[in-house]
């Protein structure tokens, strides 16, 4: 783990320290929270033959879209994929593999990996197709459906307000997964708005504790999709 | 929006009583958002990570950073709370969500209800839809009551992949409201000019109808 | 669960609620965070055969320590009652049953039934006396405890502030064991220094949404033991 | 405190580097933190739910809402964040604490940690030295070479309960600092004015000492 001192980073040089194959949370639900600066970082590096664990496929041309339409992702862990007609289009012709689960589930086994566990016991699916292949174990006079925990190499996340340290506060529905992701990942990598000094945030109000973040970057608020989305509800 | 789509929102706003909690699914559950005046203590839950969320007026600006979990910019109402993706989950699964309205693709006589997916044809993930029907303590069903072809929606067994088994309380169509009691389907109301003939033309379920309690809308 | 309008109540109508024998999930880690003024009334009020769940005994005569010298406590599970003397010689006169288990795996075990899990796969006590009578998993060829998600019927919590909803925000490390237990029970009653009208708290600093507090009374900051402590390390 | 505690301290605030996490356990270790210059980059994390705390000044109240896991009254120092048990270990068991210290009532040669209880006379619940003990990316004991009757610490086997296996790194004590490898336990420093055989003389385990690289402390 990066020491504390050492997390403040430019942009390239963060992101330069995935390699080609690597496996990697994205966060985000829709456009918020979706770390497009990253993203955009990566494509640029250009490293292919990625895993992709995140929420949704963003929508075309935008954030992981763009790594999709691009032959970047060879697999896509996710819950809804409905928004990306080029990702349905991209699993429909067998040139990416795309893995689906219940949203819930998704968040939980992401967060079962950030505290450190095998896995859990649930008993959401049963019955339906969800649970076909799943493994199960007898407890207490029911079935329970055996969840297990995910991990990953990188973390992308994004943050509305972080210090060099790395503490991060994420701002409305733009936490969704990202707190999740900055626990389960071996190496996590932050984008925020502003990057301040330690002490500039209040020890209450922060959501993902430095001790998570390997890396913080900070990203002007008008970059790339950050600030104007091509989806407007 | 259609009249018949109207009808379905105007009886479904019924359903909400002040104080609580209420999660609208994705496509027109979400217009009911709009039958749900300011000033009633209502919170709305969304998936994404918000509860207290409330249709944004019309001279509001976007917020960037907040949807709702079907994409649209939306703003809070005072006693909101954001919140992450794990703890919004926890929330449904421990049945803190006291009503849910869903679509469907079909729902049956024991409740059990398909709205995912269409094999070989639209698989694009569940989402949240299935904890949200199976642990929020009441779903309601908003739906046409026949698909664009004419054929029932409402079945003696659903025959698409189930979101979740026996999860259904009650459905409203824009032909009629149906309980899913241990009885099968009972008509709670029928729409107004309708005859309980048409209706169970319409209809492959079994209907139970009292017709001295059976209300209009 | 009680409507959202009808949440603020009178501290001795909330804890009327809890009858004989039930289980009670209480806050607090030492002093900090524990809701002093809710046990206060539940020992007023006379429940007994209580089953308590908590991190620590609190001190003697402060706390659950009075419900534990005036006998109401059948049972307690709890990491740590080293600061408890007559915590202690209850345990050890065969008066109290105490079950004990690893901090943070009492904390997983109250976050697993929050979450509406049934229990985790974990190799912490692997090797130990914890593990002894534990049920195990084989999976990716290691093995794995299963530990069982705690729920309880009540929790007592201590809050910072919180608004007639019961939002609630907490302060410092009084938070501890306050957010987790107030997801896994199935009635929780809050106790907060201000409770304010819905609004006056900013979304992101809510740190338990008003979903899981079914009941949310005002209590005194120099109430009890709240403002003046029996140990000042 | 005593000399040989000091000395032990004052040993062990070398094992810390700006930038890192450090757990500081109760007893003893826990006054390492009054080596820890408040201009030195060191986030101590304390389990009960706190990340950057340091010991208040002289002239500082203490805040009610603010101890550290042995109940102590502390202050924050900047980058400091609070936060729930489960994110607290959920930390711990991540591996992301650098580095923690420990008391012990027994260390053994495979690096074996005993430090909870003594059956039938001393048990009250382990707290949270499990998960640190097995999850830390270092674990340092700091202890005396000896207990108060002169017998061992430093054993062959451990016989109390163990609180974890083969977790320590290193340990620190009032007579020598020693690592723990594959080889067995190795002698990196030992105290002024000890002569090897008087420390062997004072250790149940084996010793491995190198006397060109030894160091004094």
């Amino acid at each position: 783990m990066t020491l504390l001192n050492h997390k403040h980073r430019l942009i390239e040089e963060a992101v330069a320290a995935i390699p080609h194959g690597a496996s990697i949370m994205v966060g985000g639900f829709g456009s918020p929270g979706t770390p497009f600066a990253l993203i955009d970082e990566l494509l640029a590096q250009g490293q292919h033959d990625l895993t992709l664990i995140k929420n949704d496929a963003n929508e075309p041309g935008i954030g992981v879209g763009k790594l999709i339409a691009a032959g970047r992702v060879r697999r896509l862990i996710t819950s809804h994929i409905g928004l990306n007609r080029d990702a349905i289009a991209a699993m429909n012709r067998g040139e990416l593999e795309v893995e689906l689960f219940p949203q819930g589930l998704l968040a939980e086994k992401i967060r079962s990996a950030g505290a450190g566990h095998h896995g859990f016991l649930t008993d959401i699916g049963q019955g339906t197709e969800v649970a076909s292949g799943r493994r199960e174990i007898e407890m207490d006079g029911r079935i329970w459906g055996i969840e297990q925990a995910l991990y990953a190499d990188f973390a992308l996340v994004h943050a509305e307000h972080a210090d060099r340290y790395g503490n991060l506060i994420y701002r409305a529905t733009a936490s969704n997964f990202n707190p999740l992701m900055a626990m389960a990942a071996d190496t996590v990598i932050a984008q925020a708005y502003r990057v301040d000094e330690p002490g500039s945030l209040l020890p209450e109000a922060i959501h993902t504790p430095c001790a998570f973040v390997s890396q913080v970057v900070e990203v002007a608020r008008d970059t790339s999709e950050q600030g104007r989305r091509a989806h407007v509800g | 929006m259609s009249a018949d789509q109207q009808r379905i929102l105007a009886r479904a706003a019924h359903e909400v009583i002040p104080g609580q909690i209420v999660n609208l699914g994705i496509g027109l559950p979400t217009q009911l958002f709009h039958y749900l005046p300011d000033e009633m203590e209502v919170l709305v839950h969304s998936e994404n990570g918000v509860l207290g969320c409330r249709p944004r007026h019309a001279d509001e600006a976007p917020d960037w950073d907040l949807i709702d979990s079907g994409g649209a910019y939306i703003a809070t109402r005072p006693g909101a709370s954001v919140f992450d993706s794990a703890m919004s989950f926890a929330m449904i699964r421990r049945s803190r969500v006291d009503v849910t309205f869903m679509g469907a693709f079909e729902v049956d006589e024991l409740g059990n209800l398909a709205n995912w997916k269409i094999p070989g044809k639209f698989s694009p993930g569940i989402g949240g839809a299935m904890e949200l029907a199976q642990k929020v303590k009441r779903l309601v069903i908003l739906c046409s009551h026949n698909d664009k072809h004419g054929n029932p929606k409402i079945l003696e067994r659903c025959r698409l992949p189930l979101t979740a088994e026996r999860c259904v309380s009650r459905i409203i169509t824009d032909k009629a409201v149906m309980d899913v009691t241990p009885q099968g389907l009972a008509v709670v109301d029928i729409a107004e000019g309708l005859s309980v003939s048409e209706l169970r033309e319409a209809t492959e379920a079994e209907l139970n109808v009292d017709e001295r309690r059976l209300g209009r809308f």
